[in-house]
């Protein structure tokens, strides 16, 4: 075994190894916050580096074939880590002072979780990196230690424990059943000995994942936590580890439990159909933005689903020209869809959130009001210009208006839906992205059509940075979706078999 | 023959609308000329578009997203180009008009910079994923310009304007999917180009009547929302009041135009393939639409809210001579578009103007202003002149060639319209006129003065215009007649015309 | 030796137990057992099946999810102190300043 | 070589137009004598090609215009009469008007719209397709908007003027639903025309009209004949000519006696052949024209403005023009020269009554004839020329009036023995009426003593110059036209095969029971051989010998002068034997009725405008806001009344949450194991 033989995986090495250090450094030296945002930055940059430099690669097995690289872990790699670089890259002008150390290297250690889960092929590796992320980021929602971030990182926690603990309890049933922790195994075994438990621990598992997902009605940590967690930390959540939820999902459900499809197909039919109704419906009323926006991301996982039920749908269909990328399957289509959204859907919520968190830190600290009322982002155009264009833009992505990412994501996955013949979901979907309109509207007429209201706000550069970036991406997706489709038909292939 | 016209044409005015953004106070010379040279290059291409043929002009074709089938294709033939020209007329008027502007003028000029590039875009392009993203962008720019230079209720109209608008889109687009998934090209692709699937629909093995009937209905709500047409219309009057008289013109005269042009491009090729039945319905949608829209007009006391009802009247017009599928009515209706496009901008212009130079659009309340602001009445009669189809002006050539058009085929509807309408639409704009400028000058009213010139200036332009298709239809009927003879015959592809 | 089944039952009952401490419990710490009653029952379930099992795969897990509800734990109290430094309680009933 | 410059007829007008709207407001007297140079253009040329085409030459250019319509120019003899009669009074009024406008403000104006309606009502004249006189024909209306809302300060003025051009719209839309209904026919025929002609031109129609189906004939005769009662005033779209009277004299010189309301008499001459040919079109003309003759004159008996009484006059006397027309269903094409007589006669005494009138009330001030009297003193020529008006206007003989208005009658008592004698009587009736009212109007004037004050002055000679010279037509027009006039006309419509056309309008069964008379009277001749006995017929018109009866023949004369006599013994002081007022007692119903106009204002403006047309309007509104814009608002009410339900499941408790995912596993758990019981997947 040569060390080069572990190329694939050195990008995970490496946060490990820099997030140790950061936190020794930190100890070490004072006040050296600026010096490890850097640090971190730098980090996250090589390790996008290394996982780009073999980004579509024939699945490759590590470690007692628990870990595989292919190009799905590849795809939400590169997810993960763009989220926290652009997280990162904001915190730099908010963390400089002391502790910022530990809240760096618990972010680096969310992102590493990330990716060991969206490379194991193993449920105990799935299942730890899995408790990483969630340890790390239930620390984080608590990390200004404010009586909101402190609700919102008990209620995550608890609801957390909760749900990764039906998440074991299922996965101990699959275990059992099929006397072994590969999925590949489980995948066999469930084909042949299959009973009530079966399906007990298929709901479990779903449990667990939706809780990450924040599925209806796993989500109701969701909304208070993205409004009470510390803003950058609410990014992290609403873009990251919810996309772990899905890589974690896509893995055990659609490879794993393929024997158990037409029950997850209805299970998810009606979860994607209730979340993304209620998400939308609930976000009308909302006066705090990272609440409209927690919901908005459940709406939008509500979308994302819809991709399970494809692929239950369309399941062992016979290739044909469904796009002109030669013969595909529609659920191939679907998930390359939903891959397609939650990039996108990554990138607008992150730059959302940052723009909150822009506004927020504008806000004196002793004031009474929520500083993520709407109205403190009332006239924000005038105040905050780039912060303004930058979330109207997102917001308009959120609902889907093209050219953006958001439309295109929802373009893909919206017609391989109505071509595996679930019209019914797609018009259900369709009409909520314009019930949508509402909030987003309500948003963005409080930022361009209001009187302005308070100060001009300093627009530090680290969030304007990672506003600007996040922006670019946005658009360039929209705008030339081409290589982004044929990346995500590639990863969402490796779900399939060939 | 200029190179990539068309695709300059677009560009330019977004460019401008980023350059004057960023021009502040200068901002209205940059948009000036921004539009000046899509308007030049817009008369230069009407000197080398040949009237005569059926076939694609100016046509550009890039692959941009193969995987897809999704093509950046842009043309313009009879259909789409009197809107082009159109539509750089108006924009280059309405920035004339609106020279004064002092709130924010930069963001001002530059959106409506953008709504012409929206415009323009759904105009020429050619393949369905395209203009349906021009479509979607057309609105953005609208809702700022309600909502943030609009009236007391600005938000509440600028939000129903986008969503009422945006969910018809969407119905829109799930037709178009439809299309796209039903129809695959003889390679096995898929593809979006507008033409080669509007001849599929022609196909009855490919596109069964009882299918291709849902996928119509689709299609044509999304344009019937847009022209307006009864019962979709109620966002259009909350949208012109509050809109600044800017944001109004180029609602009336340009964003209207959207959804005719959805009729004739779109909508009449299927025609003769689906239900029989929907030949009735639009008929009598039309119908409704011209008198329904006349009386509401009677009924008004805003006289912008009585200039939008007006428009809801007479592009009822141009649903009646599309659906009546004859070539004179098609003819028509088509002129109809492009000549209420120019109506309509000295309506609202002039109801702008009583508004900022009196202070109130209330009807009652005004009175005899043609005593103090004479230039200005005459333009505001003639303007009415010619909304109300005053012959010599281009008004009534479009509704007398409609009209006589449609008789051969739909002859109750269209004498229900003459005898309902005509009279009705002379009796609301003189009641109007009369009230406001005629009688005596009420005291308050006494130091109200003339508008700006250049006011005037682009609302006497416009009737000097009216005059001139009104006098010499030929210029642009003769584009259109081929166009509608070539809307009677099945569709051809790009690749059947030699194009590409 | 013991049939599978009422390990599972065991197992079954104690994750039950679990559910219902969560459900009616106030004081967080309470909540903190429950959610251990639920991990365990998990692992216990890992490993009784490990016993009828040619490899050791589930005890491994087991062992692994120990750790990490060791973990969880300390983050829990830690959160559950820096609570009862600000409100003064752990009673999560009053702990809902963010809902609807 | 004048036809070259036929053009010349419209641009110099429009000209004149262009130049008095742009520069006229610095020119002195608001450049009316552009405006009259124009005109008077226009007469020379026109009488250039009158010299050139007579007696029968026709000129016709034509060129494309847009789709399959076309502009063009067709001169023949009904053309050109109107086109000189138009040209030369026009020009008189402008002479006129320069004195009248003086030193009025927006003289500019009125001469700027004064040249455009010129110009328009002779393009009207000579369009050679219907389409392009439909034009000319509103944009005619147009002017008469403008110019009888020339005083727009004034709110009765605006609103007559707006009464007048809706009244006229009425009738409008009936002719535009006549073009479209004609058009499509012609279509539906798919003809091979010849390149240079086009669908609506009238040769072409004169053409075709034997092809199409006579009872579309009829409609469309019907649909024409609406646009012609709107615009020359007939019953019962009559009423917005009295309010038009609210417009400078001269314009009710111009507009509202001579020429624009003439249009719809020569309409339908214009069409003659098409109402010949349509069942019923002429009876529809004759009744509608008699009716509104008798109707107009009594309501001429009881008005006290000197103008209003003219106006009913002019309304009567198209109703004679009317009645003309269509008691040609009878005698043929020869009615038309009948009629087309009378309009030019007309045109020329009416002018002159309307500029006499203009020329009193310039000195009197006052429109109200109880406020006159003994004007005669001080403005001997506007008298005297009044005078000759008057007795042409009564149809006193040797006068122009008598010879017109006495063919008119004698050929309807020809329809009578044919067909039926309701028409002759009502005209008969009329003739009295019209004698009456017209001396009450001239007595009440100028004899008598001053029933008020007023400046004691004649009026300038720009003014009295254009009376004169209409005196002289006035008087002198009648005999010294009427020998050649009806031969000139009758080559219009000479090459029309009248015979087969009767067949269609069913006229030859009429000849065939009248066979015996019909072989006698030459005028039964015309029913069958049209054209060609209408030359006949034309001498027979100028002479007075007739197969009809000799009283026949001078009643008309008693008409009259019995008339005359009988205004005397009520208004002229020297013979007067009794008072109006005791006649007919106030309370007399019937002098009510007259007074109130028949109530036309109440029902046509207060009932049927405002409270039918204005009230469904209202309704609409109602129906708009609460219904079709009603169901959106109440949706969207619904859902986020929902909306704020939902939000409430929040309840922001730890341990509910919980409670909520373990009861969301046990639905999933309950519905999908139901679902596979029921094979549901």
């Amino acid at each position: 075994m040569e060390f080069s033989h572990y190329a694939p995986l050195w990008g995970e090495a490496l946060l490990t190894i820099l997030a140790v250090l950061v936190v020794l450094l930190g100890s070490l030296m004072k006040n050296s916050g600026k010096l490890m945002g850097y640090l971190s930055a730098a980090g996250l940059v090589a390790a996008l580096a290394l996982v780009a430099s073999n980004l579509t690669i024939k699945p490759t097995l590590f470690f007692f074939d628990t870990i595989s690289v292919d190009a799905l872990s590849q795809f939400f790699k590169v997810v993960f880590l763009v989220v926290s670089l652009l997280v990162v890259i904001a915190s730099m002008s908010k963390y400089t002072g002391k502790g910022a150390d530990e809240y760096f290297a618990l972010l680096l250690f969310a992102t590493v979780g990330m990716m060991v889960v969206s490379s194991s092929v193993d449920i105990i590796t799935l299942f730890v990196g899995f408790e990483l992320a969630s340890l790390s980021t239930y620390a984080l929602a608590a990390f200004d230690r404010s009586r909101k971030n402190l609700e919102a990182a008990m209620k995550y926690f608890i609801f957390g424990s909760v749900a990764s603990a039906f998440m074991l309890f299922g996965f101990s049933l699959l275990y059992g059943m099929a006397g072994s922790t590969h999925l590949a195994d489980i995948a066999v075994a469930s084909l042949d000995n299959f009973g009530p438990a079966t399906l007990v621990a298929l709901l479990f598992v779903i449990v667990g994942f939706g809780f990450k997902m924040a599925l209806v009605p796993f989500h109701m940590w969701a909304p208070d936590t993205y409004e009470g967690a510390p803003p950058l930390v609410s990014a992290l959540l609403a873009a990251g580890s919810k996309k772990m939820g899905f890589v974690a999902a896509f893995r055990v459900i659609l490879i794993a439990l393929v024997a158990l499809r037409m029950e997850w197909y209805m299970a998810f039919a009606m979860l994607a159909a209730v979340t993304m109704t209620l998400g939308n419906l609930a976000a009308c009323w909302q006066n705090n933005v990272r609440r409209i926006l927690a919901y908005s991301s459940i709406a939008q996982a509500g979308y994302i689903a819809i991709a399970f039920v494809v692929v239950g749908a369309a399941y062992g269909a016979m290739p044909v020209n469904v796009l002109n990328m030669g013969p595909i399957r529609a659920d191939q289509l679907g998930i390359a869809g939903a891959l397609l959204l939650i990039l996108g859907h990554a990138l607008m919520k992150t730059g959302a959130f940052i723009g909150t968190a822009l506004v927020a830190s504008n806000v004196s600290k002793g004031s009474e009001t929520d500083p993520d009322d709407i109205s403190n982002y009332a006239g924000l155009a005038k105040r905050a210009p780039i912060t303004a264009f930058c979330m109207l833009i997102f917001m308009f992505a959120l609902a889907g208006i093209p050219p953006t990412a958001g439309y295109i994501g929802k373009f893909v996955l919206f017609s391989s839906a109505i071509y595996s013949g679930l019209v019914w979901l797609a018009v259900l979907a369709i009409l909520n992205s314009a019930l949508s309109l509402v909030y987003y509207l309500r948003i963005i007429s409080y930022m361009y059509l209001k009187e302005a209201a308070g100060p001009k706000i300093k627009e530090q550069k680290g969030y304007v940075v990672a506003l600007v970036l996040t922006l670019l991406a946005v658009v360039w997706i929209g705008v030339f979706p081409e290589a982004f489709i044929n990346w995500a038909m590639q990863a969402a292939a490796v779900l399939l078999p060939q | 023959m200029i190179s990539n016209a068309i695709s300059l044409l677009i560009a330019i005015p977004l460019l401008g609308a980023v350059l004057s953004f960023y021009a502040g106070t200068k901002a209205k010379f940059v948009a000036l000329i921004a539009s000046l040279i899509p308007l030049a290059l817009s008369l230069q291409m009407y000197m080398e578009f040949d009237k005569t043929s059926k076939i694609m002009q100016f046509v550009e074709s890039y692959n941009w997203v193969p995987s897809l089938g999704v093509k950046y294709t842009v043309g313009i033939d009879g259909i789409g180009f009197p809107l082009v020209l159109l539509s750089t007329i108006v924009s280059v008027l309405v920035i004339i008009y609106s020279w004064g502007e002092t709130k924010k003028p930069n963001q001002y000029f530059a959106l409506l910079l953008l709504n012409e590039v929206g415009v323009l875009g759904v105009f020429t392009s050619l393949d369905f994923f395209l203009f349906y993203i021009f479509w979607e962008i057309v609105l953005i720019p609208m809702f700022f310009l309600i909502g943030s230079w609009g009236g007391p209720r600005k938000d509440y109209a600028a939000v129903k304007f986008f969503i009422y608008t945006h969910v018809a889109s969407l119905v829109m687009l799930l037709a178009i999917f439809a299309l796209y998934f039903t129809y695959q090209m003889p390679d096995g692709s898929r593809t979006f180009d507008m033409l080669t699937l509007l001849a599929a629909t022609a196909d009855k093995t490919i596109f069964p009547t009882s299918m291709l009937n849902i996928i119509f209905a689709g299609l044509l709500l999304g344009f019937l929302v847009k022209m307006p047409a009864f019962p979709f219309h109620t966002w259009l009057p909350d949208a012109h009041v509050e809109a600044p008289t800017a944001g109004s013109v180029v609602l009336a005269a340009l964003l209207l135009k959207m959804g005719g042009y959805g009729l004739f491009r779109v909508i009449l090729p299927m025609l003769p393939h689906v239900d029989k039945a929907f030949v009735t319905i639009i008929a009598i949608i039309a119908v409704i639409s011209i008198v329904y829209g006349a009386f509401m007009a009677l009924a008004q006391k805003d006289i912008k809210k009585l200039v939008a009802y007006s428009s809801v009247s007479h592009m009822g017009f141009v649903t009646l001579g599309a659906v009546a599928f004859t070539w004179m009515s098609v003819t028509g209706a088509m002129f109809q578009q492009f000549s209420h496009g120019i109506i309509t901008c000295v309506l609202f212009m002039s109801a702008g103007t009583i508004q900022h130079v009196v202070g109130t659009r209330v009807i009652a309340d005004l009175g005899g202003l043609a005593d103090r602001m004479p230039k200005f009445a005459v333009i505001m009669m003639a303007g009415f002149m010619a909304s109300l189809g005053l012959p010599g002006m281009s008004g009534f050539v479009a509704e007398f060639m409609v009209l006589t058009g449609s008789f051969a085929t739909l002859p109750v509807y269209t004498m229900i319209v003459v005898f309902l309408s005509v009279v009705t639409t002379a009796a609301y704009h003189l009641w109007a006129m009369q009230k406001a400028m005629f009688g005596p000058i009420l005291k308050k009213y006494m130091n109200v003065h003339e508008p700006h010139a250049y006011e005037l200036f682009s609302m006497a332009m416009i009737i000097v215009l009216s005059l001139i298709f009104g006098l010499q239809p030929g210029l642009i009927t003769d584009i259109m007649g081929t166009a509608a003879t070539q809307v009677m015959e099945p569709v051809m592809t790009l690749t059947e015309m030699g194009v590409i | 030796m013991i049939p599978l089944e009422l390990y599972i039952l065991l197992a079954s009952t104690m994750f039950t137990i679990g559910l219902y401490g969560l459900f009616t419990q106030k004081n967080g710490v309470k909540l903190m057992m429950c959610i251990e009653l639920l991990l365990n029952s998990a692992n216990i379930n890992l490993v009784a099946f490990s016993a009828y099992q040619p490899n050791v795969n589930g005890q491994v897990f087991a062992l692994f999810s120990i750790a990490l509800a060791a973990a969880e734990a300390g983050v829990g109290f830690a959160i559950l102190i820096a609570l009862y430094r600000l409100y003064g309680t752990i009673d999560l009933d009053n702990i809902n300043a963010m809902r609807w | 070589m004048y036809a070259d410059y036929a053009y010349l007829i419209v641009a110099l007008p429009v000209l004149a137009f262009l130049l008095c709207l742009f520069l006229g407001w610095h020119l002195p007297r608001g450049g009316g004598f552009i405006t009259v140079l124009a005109t008077f253009g226009a007469l020379i040329v026109s009488l250039g090609i009158f010299s050139e085409t007579y007696p029968s030459e026709i000129v016709h250019q034509s060129m494309p215009w847009f789709a399959n319509f076309n502009v063009g120019i067709l001169i023949d003899p009904l053309a050109l009469v109107m086109l000189l009669m138009v040209s030369f009074v026009v020009t008189l009024i402008h002479i006129y008007g320069n004195g009248y406008m003086n030193g009025d403000p927006g003289a500019a104006r009125y001469f700027a719209e004064a040249a455009l309606f010129s110009a328009a009502m002779l393009g009207l004249v000579y369009a050679d397709n219907l389409l392009q006189l439909f034009i000319f024909w509103e944009l005619v209306g147009l002017c008469s908007y403008l110019l009888i809302g020339f005083w727009y300060r004034k709110p009765s003025a605006a609103a007559a003027a707006k009464k007048a051009f809706l009244t006229t719209r009425v009738g409008d839309v009936l002719f535009l639903a006549g073009i479209i209904l004609l058009y499509n026919n012609l279509a539906n025929l798919n003809l091979a025309l010849k390149p240079g002609e086009y669908l609506l031109q009238f040769p072409v129609i004169y053409a075709h009209i034997s092809q199409i189906a006579p009872d579309q004939l009829t409609l469309i005769a019907l649909g024409l004949l609406g646009g012609a009662v709107g615009k020359s005033g007939q019953f019962p779209l009559h009423v917005w000519l009295p309010d038009a009277m609210e417009g400078p004299t001269t314009v009710s010189a111009m507009i509202h006696a001579a020429t624009m309301v003439t249009a719809g008499v020569y309409l339908v001459a214009r069409m003659f052949p098409l109402f010949y040919a349509a069942p019923h079109g002429l009876t529809a003309v004759a009744a509608v024209g008699a009716f509104t003759a008798l109707f107009a004159a009594t309501m001429g008996l009881t008005s006290f403005d000197i103008k209003r009484v003219l106006a009913f006059s002019t309304v009567s006397q198209l109703g004679f023009m009317m009645a003309g027309l269509g008691v040609g269903a009878a005698v043929g094409a020869v009615a038309v020269g009948v009629s087309m007589f009378h309009l030019i006669g007309h045109s020329f005494f009416k002018s002159l009554l309307f500029l006499c009138a203009g020329s009193v009330i310039h000195a009197v001030n006052t429109n109200d004839l109880r406020e006159m009297g003994g004007v005669g003193k001080y403005m001997k020529w506007t008298m005297y020329t009044m005078l000759i008006g008057s007795l042409s206007l009564a149809g006193f003989p040797l006068f122009t009036g008598f010879f017109s208005k006495d063919e008119i009658i004698v050929i309807a008592y020809e329809y009578g023995t044919l067909i039926n004698f309701l028409p002759y009587i009502f005209l008969v009736l009329a003739a009295v009426l019209t004698a009456i009212y017209t001396f009450r109007m001239w007595f009440s004037v100028f004899t008598g003593k001053e029933r008020s004050n007023y400046a004691h002055h004649e009026s300038p000679w720009v003014m009295l110059g254009p009376l004169v010279i209409l005196a002289v037509f006035a008087f002198g027009f009648g005999w010294a036209a009427q020998d050649d006039f009806y031969s000139y006309l009758d080559s219009t419509f000479e090459d029309i095969d009248f015979v087969e056309l009767s067949v269609i309008g069913g006229h030859a069964m009429l000849e065939g029971e009248h066979g015996a008379p019909a072989a006698e009277g030459e005028h039964g001749a015309v029913a069958a051989e049209g054209g060609h006995g209408a030359a006949a017929e034309g001498e027979a018109g100028g002479e007075e010998a007739h197969g009809e009866p000799w009283y026949i023949q001078i009643l008309p004369i008693f008409v009259a002068i019995g008339g005359i006599l009988l205004a005397g013994l009520f208004y002229w002081d020297k013979i007067k034997k009794f008072d109006p007022s005791q006649v007919t007692g106030e309370k007399d119903p019937i002098r009510k009725l007259l007074l109130k106009g028949y109530y036309q204002h109440e029902i046509m403006t207060g009932w049927f405008a405002e409270t039918v047309v204005y009230g469904t309007a209202l309704i609409c509104n109602t129906i708009d806001i609460k219904l079709v814009d009603g169901w959106l608002n109440w949706l969207s009410a619904l859902v986020l009344g929902f909306a704020q339900h939902v939000r409430k499941v929040q309840t922001g408790i730890v341990q509910n949450y919980v409670t909520a995912l373990v009861l969301g596993v046990v639905v999933l758990v309950v519905v999908i194991t139901l679902a596979k019981e029921v094979g549901l997947v």
